[in-house]
C-alpha cells in the first residue's frame, strides 16, 4: 500500500501544479465544510445581526449594511458559488462531450453543423444570451435558475476542444485497429477513446467549471444574480452598489475577493496539473 | 603512430534521474586518427549516442559529464565554455543527425538553413559568395540547386538526409560524426548516401566516427570498429580482424546473430537483459548473458588489454599474452 | 530570413482592425462631423474656476449620449441633462415657497367656467437671436403639440385638454379648452419636472419636432430667452456659458432681475457614487445627483464647505415629491382582500427600515403625497381618519388577528396560508434605486410569515405596466400643490371627465364611488379650497379603509451642495425652492447662487 | 487553385455572418420585453411624472420603427439594412443613430483593449518562451507562479483592487472616465493624448495583468514541445547563436497557434470589455452594448454585434488566407 502513496508522492513533487491546486481546494472546501457547522446559516439573511459592525470577537468577519454576518455569507457564498459553478460545469461537458464526440466521429454534415453553431454562438457575447435567459426565467432568479442562465453557453468551448482533440485521436493508430478489428462506432468510443480522453475530459471540466463561476460572478456583479441568496457574485455587487470601497469597509470587499481569487488559483492549478497528467510531455515543473 | 585527431579518455556521463544516476558512459577511453573511419557498434542503450552527443557538446541536464576527457589535438573540450564549444560546432566538427526525417525547420528554406549555419562562424561573407557556396554543397551531396528554394516536407527521406550531410560538411570539419544516418532509411538510398558520405570523407579527409547497430554497414565501410556494452568498451580492433576472429565474447554473439544467407530456419539472438544502469553489479556487466563467463568475471571488472592493434576487456584473456 | 513575415501579417492584420473603426465614422459624412471640426477652432473662452458651476448628473456610464439633442419634446431628450435651463416658462410654481412667481408672462385669468385660459405676456422679452418673444411662440407651441400628440412630449397632456390657443395681440393669448380644466394653468408652468417648454416659432416652425435636434453652436443653437448660450457638447461633457453683459439678457436690461452671478456650468457624467464623492470631497464639483446618507454625511465630514438641504444634520436632504409605497395586485388573490393588505402594512416597521437603508436619516411615509406646505391643509382635513386608520403604525399583534379572522393559519414552516392551504407568496419586484430598502422589506415580511423575496430583474418596468406582479416598490408622480387630485387619478380605473384615456391603474384596483369623487374633483378650481377639502375627506375615507396602496417612506434628494465657490444655495431655512438643479425650476436658483470668493 | 479555395473560405465568411445576424435578430425578440415601454419607463423613473398617454406614444413609435409589422418583414429589412451597413436610429436614444454612437465608443475600445490585447500577447509569448527556454536567466521562473496567480483572478476584480490602492488611497490614478473632466477633446494636441493614456493606464494594467498569464502558459506548452524536436539539435549541432535559435527556430515554430487565438482575441476588441468599462467607467463600446441589452435597444444591439461578427469573421478569414505565409506546410490544395 505505501508503495502506491510513495509513487503518489513522487508524482506530485514532479507535478506540483496538481498538489497546490488540490490543496487550495480543500482548503476551501475544509473552510465550508467547518464553517458551516459553527454558523448557522440564518445569519446570512438581512436584518439578522446589527449592521455596518467592523470586525470583533463576535463577527469575525464583521456584519455588512444591510445586517447580514460576513463570516456566515463567506461560508455560504462559497458553496452556493461552487454549486453554480459545478452544475454549470457538469452540464457544459456532458453536452460540449456528446456534441465533440458526435462531429469529430462522424464527421459530414452533422460535423458542418455543430461547428458552424459553435463558430457563430462564439462570436455571440455571452452577456445577451445570458440577460435574456435570466429575463425569460420569470420569478425571482435563485441559485439553480442561475446555474441554468450559465450552462446555456457552458457548453459552446468544451464543444469546440473535445471535438479537436477527438479528432486527433482519430487520426492515431490504435483506433484505426480497432475500426479495422470491426469494432462498432459507439463501441470503439466507449472502449478505446473514452478510457485514453478521461484525464483531459477532468481537465476541461475543470475548466469548464472555472469558467461557469467567471460569468455567474460577471452576471451577480453587474446586478443580474439571485438578490436574495448571498453567493460570492451578489456581495462583490452590495460591495459595488454601497461603494464599500469608499467607506473604507475592508472587511466587506477582501474577504470575497480573496475567496475568489484562492478558488480560480486552485481551479487553475488543477486543470494545469490535470493537464500535465493527460499529456506527459508537457510534463516540466512549474 | 600518427597523430590521433581526437582522443576520449575515461570519459564518464550520467544522466541525474529520480531513481538515482544513469551510468551511460562509465570510462571509455578510444582514439582517432585523422582521416580514420571508426565504428561504434552496440545494443541500443549501449551508449552510443551518448558519446556522440557528449563530443558535440550537446548533453543537456539532466545528463552530466562526469569524469575523464575529449582531447581534439590539444584542446580538452569537456572543459570549454559554452561559447568555445560552439564557435567549434560546424568548424571542426560536424554531426548527421539520426532522425533525419525531422531535422530540418520545417518552416524556412533549405538553402537559409545552410547560410545560416556558415554565417554564425564567419560574419563577413557575402550573400553572392554565401549562395555559391550553398550551390557548391549540395552539389557535392548529389542534389541538384533547385533543392535550396524548397521546404523540409518538399524532400524525399533520403534527399533530407544529404541536406544534413551538406550542413555538417559545409565548414570542412576536422571530424564527422554519423549518428546512425540511414537507420531510417530503405536499403537502397542507404547505400547511396553512405557513398556519398565516404566521397566527401576521402575528398576533406575528415575522420569519421559512425555510430549504429548494422554490423553490415560497418563491415563496408569502416576502418576499425569498436564495441560497446553498458556504457563500457569492451573490444576495439580492425574490422577485418575482427569479423575474422572476434575476441570478446559479445563480440561473436553479435556477429553469430547477423543472417546469412546459408542458414534458414531460427535466428539465434542474445538471451536476456541489458543490465539496469542504475544499480551497476560489480564485475563484467556481460556476466550474467555471457556463455563463457567465470567465477571472477563476477567480482572483478576486466580491464581493457591491449595488443597487437586489438584491445579487449575479458577475464578470458587475463592471462595469455595476446597472440 | 529577410524580415520576419510574422511581423508584417501582424501589423496588416491592425490596419485591418482600424480600418474597420474608422468605417464606423467616416461613413458618408454626417453632419455631426463638420460640428467636431468647427468646436476645435473657436476653443472656449477662459472662465475662472470660482465662477464656474461644476455639476455631477446623468449619462449613461461616463457618457452623454444625447449630447446633440437640445429639443427638449422629442422622446429621446431629456430636460434634466441640461436643455431645461434655456426654455423659461410662462410661470414657475416654488412648492416649498408655494407660490407661483409670473415670468414670461405678467397675468393669467380662466373665464367663468374654465373652459378658457387667458394669458398676459411680458413686453420687451426677446430671444438670443433678437427676435421678439410673442403671443405667436406660445400659441405655436400648444397647436403643435396637439397636432403631435402621442409623437412628442406631454403632447397628449396638452392634446386632451386644448382645443386650440389663439393670438389675441402680440402679448395676449387664449387657450380654449375642450372641457373645464381648471387646472391647466398649474399643469404648464415649471414645477419639478412637470411643465411645458415654450419653443421660438421662427425656429422650430417647419422642422419635424421628432427628430430635430435644435443644436448648431456656430448658428447661436440653441435660440433661447434665457442668459445661457451653449458653447461646447461632447459625449463627456457639456459647458453652458452666461452672456457678457447685462443688456444681452431682457431680464437684466429691463431691471425685472439681476443678471445671474454664475458665468459658466458644466455637466460631467456621472459615473459612480465613489468617484462622485471623491470629486465632491476634492471641490472639483459643486453638486451632483442624490448620494446616499451614509456616503454624503462622510463627505460632509471630509469637507465641511459641504452641505445638504438639512446641513450636516440628518437626513441630509429635502422630502421629494414622490413618496415611495408598496403597491400589491388588487387582482391576485390574497392581496385582493384589504385585512392582508393592511397585515402587511402593520408588518413592515419603517423605522427599522429607514435605520438599516438609510442609517437614520428618513422619514417614513404617511400618505401617498408628500408633506408640502400647501398640501398640509388636506393632510388635517384628514387627521380624524387617521386615528381609525393608521398607515405607519408597526404593530404585529394587530396584522396577525387580522390574517387569522380572515381565516389565515401560520403552517409547518411558519408562514400564513389560507384555508385552502396556500401560501402567502409576495415576490416584490423594483429598481436598482430600491434595493437598500427591497431586501429589508422582505426580511421583515419573512420574520413575521409572508412568504416574500425582492428581486430587480432586467423587465421590472416592462412586468409593471403589464401587472405581471404580486408586489412592487414605486414612487407616486402625483400632486405637488393646489390638491391630491393628482394624486387621486392615479387609482382611478376610469374617468368622465379626462377624454380619451387614462393613466396606467398599477394598482389594479376598482371602486366606482372613488372614480365618481375624484372626477368631481377634477372639475373643481382650486380656487374652492373648501369643497376641495370634503371632497378629499371623502375620498380618503374609501381610500384608507380599502388601502389599495402601502405607503413606506419618503423618498429624500440627498444633494451635496459644495459652499466652497457657490453660497445662498436652498436649504430648509432658505427654502426659495427645491435644490434639485436638474428640476425645471433650476433657473431660479441659478438667478440666486453668491460665489463665495 | 490559390483562388477557388480563397473563394471558399470568402463563403464560410458569408454564411458566417449571415447565419451570426440571423442569432441576433431573433434572440432580442423572443423575450416579450417592448424597448420602448422599457424607455418611457426610464423616462419617467428619472422624473418621477408618469406621462398620461403612454400607451398611446408607444404605439407611435412601434409603428415608426416599424416594430409593429409581422416578424418576417421585420427580418427582410433588417437584412436589407445591414447589407447597406444602414444601422438606422437607437431606439432609446431616439433620434441619436446608431453610427455615431459607435464612432464615440468604438475607437475608444479599439484603442484601449487592442493595445493591452498585444502587450499581453508579445509580453506574454516571450516571457513563456523564457520560461521553457534553458538557456534563460534563472530569474524568470520566480516571476512565473505571481503571474499565473493574476492570471487566474478575473479582472475587473484585479481592476477594483488597483481602483483602491493606486487611485483613491494614494490618487496616483484618476479614478475614473477616458480622460478628465472639463478638458477639450482634441486628439492633436500630445497634452490631450497625455491625459487619456493616464486615465487608460490602469484599465490598460489590470487586463494586461490579468492576460500575460495565459498567453504566457499556452507558450511555455508549446516551447517544450518544440524544444524536444530534432531540429532544435540540429540547429544546435550547427553551432548557432543563442538568439538565432530562440528566435529564428524555437519561437517561429511554436508562435503558430498563438497567432490564431491573437487573432480570434483582436475580434473580440471591438465587442468591448464591459465590466472593465463599468469598473473603470471608460466609455468605451462595450457599456453602450451592456445598455442597450439591457434597454433591449434592438438596433443599437444589432449595430454593434455586427460590427463584432464581422471583424472576428474578417480576423478568421485573413488568418486563412495569410496562414500559408506563417506555415509553409499548409498549402492551398487543403481547402
Amino acid at each position: 500500500m505505501n508503495r502506491r502513496i510513495l509513487a503518489a508522492m513522487r508524482y506530485t513533487r514532479r507535478n506540483p501544479a496538481l498538489a497546490v491546486g488540490i490543496g487550495l481546494l480543500l482548503a476551501i472546501l475544509l473552510f465550508w465544510g467547518i464553517g458551516s457547522i459553527f454558523v448557522p446559516f440564518s445569519r446570512t439573511s438581512a436584518l439578522s445581526v446589527p449592521a455596518s459592525r467592523a470586525p470583533s470577537w463576535e463577527f469575525p468577519l464583521g456584519t455588512d449594511r444591510q445586517g447580514r454576518d460576513l463570516l456566515a455569507v463567506m461560508i455560504a457564498g462559497t458553496s452556493l458559488t461552487l454549486r453554480i459553478g459545478l452544475i454549470a460545469g457538469f452540464i457544459g461537458i456532458f453536452i460540449g462531450t456528446i456534441l465533440g464526440f458526435v462531429s469529430a466521429y462522424y464527421r459530414g454534415a452533422v460535423d458542418t453543423i455543430i461547428r458552424g453553431s459553435v463558430d457563430v454562438l462564439l462570436t455571440v457575447p455571452s452577456l445577451l444570451v445570458m440577460i435574456l435567459v435570466a429575463v425569460a426565467l420569470k420569478g425571482g432568479l435563485t441559485v439553480e435558475g442561475m446555474a441554468l442562465v450559465v450552462s446555456i453557453l457552458a457548453w459552446v468551448w468544451p464543444t469546440r476542444t473535445i471535438r479537436a482533440q477527438v479528432l486527433t485521436m482519430r487520426e492515431s493508430g490504435y483506433i484505426r485497429v480497432a475500426q479495422l478489428s470491426g469494432m462498432s462506432s459507439p463501441e470503439i468510443i466507449v472502449k478505446e477513446m473514452m478510457p485514453n480522453l478521461l484525464p483531459y475530459l477532468a481537465a476541461s471540466l475543470v475548466n469548464a467549471v472555472a469558467a461557469a463561476i467567471l460569468a455567474s460572478i460577471g452576471l451577480e456583479a453587474l446586478g443580474l444574480g439571485p438578490m436574495e441568496s448571498p453567493t460570492l457574485g451578489m456581495t462583490i455587487y452590495w460591495v459595488l452598489h454601497y461603494s464599500a470601497l469608499l467607506h473604507g469597509m475592508w472587511w466587506w470587499w477582501a474577504p470575497p475577493i480573496i475567496i475568489i481569487v484562492i478558488l480560480f488559483v486552485g481551479l487553475f492549478l488543477l486543470s494545469t496539473g490535470l493537464d500535465e497528467l493527460a499529456n506527459p510531455r508537457v510534463r516540466r515543473s512549474v | 603512430m600518427n597523430t590521433q585527431l581526437l582522443k576520449l579518455q575515461e570519459l564518464q556521463v550520467f544522466y541525474h534521474t529520480d531513481e538515482g544516476a544513469v551510468k551511460a558512459v562509465d570510462g571509455v577511453t578510444l582514439s582517432l586518427a585523422k582521416g580514420e573511419r571508426l565504428g561504434l557498434v552496440g545494443e541500443s542503450g549501449c551508449g552510443k549516442s551518448t558519446i556522440a552527443m557528449t563530443i558535440m557538446g550537446l548533453i543537456k541536464s539532466p545528463g552530466r559529464i562526469e569524469g575523464g576527457k575529449i582531447l581534439l589535438g590539444e584542446v580538452d573540450l569537456t572543459k570549454l565554455s559554452e561559447g568555445e564549444m560552439r564557435r567549434l560546432r560546424l568548424n571542426q566538427v560536424g554531426l548527421i543527425p539520426q532522425g533525419a526525417m525531422n531535422s530540418l525547420n520545417p518552416v524556412s528554406r533549405v538553402k537559409d538553413q545552410i547560410i545560416d549555419g556558415m554565417r554564425a562562424h564567419n560574419q563577413q561573407i557575402s550573400k553572392r559568395e554565401l549562395r555559391s557556396r550553398v550551390y557548391e554543397v549540395l552539389e557535392s551531396v548529389g542534389l541538384r540547386r533547385g533543392v535550396a528554394r524548397m521546404y523540409a516536407h518538399e524532400l524525399s527521406g533520403g534527399m533530407k538526409q544529404r541536406v544534413c550531410v551538406a550542413i555538417a560538411i559545409s565548414l570542412h570539419p576536422q571530424v564527422v560524426i554519423a549518428d546512425e544516418p540511414t537507420s531510417a532509411l530503405d536499403v537502397v538510398v542507404q547505400r547511396e548516401v553512405m557513398e556519398t558520405i565516404g566521397q566527401l570523407q576521402q575528398q576533406l579527409g575528415a575522420s569519421v566516427i559512425l555510430a549504429g547497430h548494422d554490423m553490415g554497414l560497418m563491415a563496408q565501410f569502416v576502418d576499425r570498429l569498436a564495441v560497446m556494452y553498458a556504457g563500457k568498451l569492451v573490444e576495439i580492433g580492425p574490422v577485418k580482424e575482427l569479423f575474422a576472429k572476434p575476441l570478446h565474447p559479445y563480440t561473436q554473439l553479435l556477429l553469430a546473430s547477423l543472417p546469412g544467407l546459408a542458414q534458414r530456419g531460427v535466428f539465434r539472438g542474445i538471451p536476456g537483459l541489458t543490465p539496469s544502469l542504475v544499480h551497476v553489479p560489480p564485475g563484467c556487466l556481460f556476466y550474467p548473458r555471457c556463455p563463457q563467463a567465470m567465477e571472477i568475471c563476477s567480482q572483478e571488472v576486466p580491464a581493457l588489454r591491449e595488443g597487437d592493434g586489438r584491445q579487449v576487456a575479458c577475464h578470458l584473456y587475463d592471462s595469455e599474452v595476446m597472440i | 530570413m529577410k524580415k520576419g513575415i510574422l511581423w508584417v501579417l501582424l501589423s496588416w492584420l491592425i490596419v485591418a482592425a482600424f480600418v474597420l473603426a474608422s468605417c464606423g465614422e467616416a461613413v458618408p459624412g454626417e453632419q455631426e462631423e463638420e460640428e467636431e471640426e468647427e468646436e476645435e477652432e473657436e476653443g472656449l473662452k477662459e472662465v475662472s474656476r470660482d465662477r464656474t458651476l461644476i455639476l455631477i448628473w446623468s449619462g449613461t456610464e461616463g457618457r452623454y449620449v444625447d449630447h446633440e439633442l437640445w429639443n427638449p419634446f422629442s422622446i429621446g431628450s431629456n430636460h434634466q441633462n441640461g436643455p431645461g435651463i434655456f426654455y423659461e416658462p410662462l410661470y414657475y410654481y416654488s412648492a416649498f415657497a408655494d407660490e407661483e412667481i409670473p415670468w414670461l408672462a405678467e397675468s393669467y385669468e380662466y373665464n367663468s367656467d374654465n373652459t378658457e385660459l387667458t394669458y398676459h405676456l411680458r413686453p420687451d422679452v426677446t430671444w438670443s437671436d433678437g427676435v421678439p418673444f410673442t403671443a405667436e411662440d406660445v400659441a405655436y407651441t400648444l397647436n403643435t403639440l396637439v397636432d403631435l400628440g402621442p409623437a412628442v412630449r406631454w403632447g397628449v397632456d396638452v392634446e386632451q385638454f386644448v382645443d386650440e390657443a389663439v393670438v389675441v395681440n402680440p402679448l395676449t393669448v387664449k387657450i380654449k379648452f375642450n372641457v373645464p380644466a381648471p387646472k391647466f394653468h398649474h399643469f404648464i408652468s415649471y414645477k419639478y419636472d412637470i411643465g411645458v417648454y415654450m419653443v421660438p416659432k421662427h425656429i422650430f416652425e417647419g422642422q419635424d419636432w421628432t427628430v430635430f435636434g435644435h443644436f448648431d453652436i456656430a448658428e447661436g443653437w440653441p435660440v433661447t430667452t434665457s442668459p445661457w448660450r451653449l458653447a461646447l457638447s461632447t459625449p463627456e461633457q457639456k459647458v453652458i456659458d452666461r452672456v457678457e453683459s447685462p443688456d444681452e439678457w431682457w431680464a437684466s436690461k429691463t431691471g425685472f432681475a439681476d443678471l445671474p452671478k454664475v458665468e459658466r456650468i458644466i455637466y460631467l457624467p456621472w459615473v459612480g457614487e465613489t468617484q462622485t464623492a471623491e470629486a465632491v470631497i476634492k471641490n472639483e464639483a459643486d453638486a451632483s445627483l442624490d448620494l446616499r446618507p451614509h456616503t454624503i454625511s462622510m463627505c460632509m465630514e471630509d469637507n465641511p464647505n459641504l452641505i445638504s438641504h438639512t446641513f450636516h444634520e440628518p437626513p441630509y436632504g429635502y422630502v421629494d415629491w414622490w413618496p415611495i409605497s408598496l403597491i400589491v395586485n388588487c387582482e391576485h388573490d390574497h392581496f385582493d382582500n384589504k385585512d392582508v393588505r393592511w397585515a402587511l402594512s402593520y408588518f413592515m416597521d419603517r423605522d427599522e427600515l429607514i435605520d438599516v437603508a438609510y442609517g437614520g436619516a428618513g422619514t417614513a411615509s404617511l400618505l401617498p403625497w408628500p408633506s408640502y406646505p400647501s398640501l398640509d391643509p388636506f393632510t388635517e382635513a384628514i387627521s380624524d381618519l387617521l386615528e381609525d386608520y393608521p398607515t405607519n403604525e408597526y404593530n404585529p399583534g394587530k396584522g396577525e388577528k387580522l390574517l387569522t379572522d380572515a381565516g389565515y393559519t401560520k403552517d409547518s414552516e411558519g408562514f400564513w396560508v389560507d384555508a385552502a392551504g396556500s401560501r402567502i407568496r409576495l415576490e416584490m419586484l423594483g429598481w436598482a434605486i430600491f434595493e437598500d430598502i427591497g431586501p429589508i422589506i422582505s426580511a421583515q415580511f419573512r420574520n413575521h410569515g409572508i412568504d416574500a423575496s425582492y428581486a430587480s430583474p432586467p423587465d421590472a418596468s416592462d412586468r409593471m405596466d403589464r401587472g405581471d406582479f404580486d408586489g412592487c416598490l414605486r414612487g407616486h408622480g402625483g400632486s405637488v400643490a393646489g390638491d391630491p387630485y393628482f394624486t387621486f387619478r392615479m387609482y382611478q380605473s376610469a374617468t368622465l371627465a379626462v377624454p380619451g384615456g387614462h393613466m396606467i391603474n398599477y394598482y389594479r384596483w376598482h371602486n366606482d364611488e372613488f372614480d365618481r369623487l375624484v372626477d368631481e374633483m377634477a372639475i373643481t378650481s382650486m380656487a374652492e379650497p373648501a369643497t376641495l377639502k370634503e371632497l378629499t375627506h371623502d375620498v380618503m375615507e374609501i381610500w384608507l379603509e380599502e388601502l389599495p396602496d402601502i405607503q413606506v417612506v419618503e423618498w429624500y434628494h440627498r444633494i451635496p451642495m459644495n459652499t466652497t465657490y457657490w453660497t445662498n444655495w436652498p436649504t430648509e431655512d432658505n427654502m426659495y425652492v427645491n435644490g434639485a438643479f436638474w428640476h425645471l425650476t433650476f433657473g431660479m436658483i441659478l438667478n440666486e447662487l453668491e460665489p463665495a470668493q | 487553385m490559390k483562388l477557388d479555395y480563397i473563394a471558399k473560405r470568402f463563403g464560410i465568411f458569408l454564411l458566417v455572418i449571415w447565419l451570426a445576424l440571423t442569432v441576433i435578430f431573433f434572440l432580442p425578440r423572443f423575450s416579450t420585453q417592448n424597448p420602448i415601454r422599457e424607455k418611457m419607463n426610464q423616462e419617467m423613473l428619472r422624473g418621477g411624472y408618469v406621462q398620461v398617454g403612454m400607451e398611446q406614444m408607444i404605439e407611435e413609435y412601434e409603428s415608426k420603427f416599424g416594430l409593429n409589422k409581422p416578424l418576417w418583414e421585420q427580418y427582410g429589412t433588417y437584412l436589407s439594412d445591414m447589407g447597406r451597413l444602414d444601422f438606422g436610429y437607437s431606439i432609446a436614444h431616439y433620434p441619436k443613430t446608431v453610427k455615431s454612437m459607435l464612432s464615440e465608443g468604438l475607437p475608444w475600445s479599439i484603442g484601449l483593449l487592442g493595445m493591452t490585447t498585444l502587450i499581453a500577447f508579445g509580453v506574454g509569448s516571450l516571457l513563456g518562451a523564457l520560461l521553457a527556454w534553458r538557456r534563460a536567466p534563472q530569474v524568470l521562473r520566480y516571476l512565473f507562479p505571481p503571474l499565473l496567480v493574476l492570471s487566474a483572478v478575473p479582472f475587473y476584480l484585479l481592476g477594483l483592487v488597483l481602483i483602491f490602492f493606486l487611485a483613491f488611497e494614494n490618487s496616483w490614478f484618476p479614478l475614473f472616465g477616458g480622460y478628465s473632466p472639463g478638458t477639450v477633446t482634441d486628439w492633436l494636441s500630445i497634452s490631450f493624448w497625455g491625459n487619456v493614456l493616464h486615465h487608460s493606464f490602469l484599465p490598460a494594467l489590470s487586463m494586461i495583468l490579468a492576460g500575460i498569464g495565459l498567453w504566457a502558459l499556452t507558450m511555455r506548452g508549446m516551447m517544450v514541445t518544440v524544444q524536444g524536436e530534432d531540429y532544435m539539435t540540429m540547429a544546435e549541432a550547427k553551432g548557432l547563436k543563442g538568439s538565432t535559435l530562440f528566435f529564428r527556430y524555437a519561437l517561429r515554430n511554436s508562435i503558430l497557434p498563438q497567432v490564431t487565438s491573437l487573432v480570434l482575441a483582436l475580434g473580440h476588441v471591438v465587442g468591448g470589455a464591459v465590466l472593465v468599462e463599468v469598473v473603470f467607467g471608460y466609455p468605451g463600446i462595450g457599456t453602450t452594448l451592456y445598455h442597450a441589452i439591457r434597454e433591449f435597444d434592438y438596433f443599437v444591439i444589432q449595430g454593434i454585434i455586427l460590427i463584432v461578427i464581422v471583424a472576428i469573421a474578417l480576423g478568421t478569414f485573413l488568418l486563412d488566407v495569410a496562414y500559408p505565409l506563417l506555415d509553409p506546410r499548409i498549402t492551398y490544395r487543403r481547402a
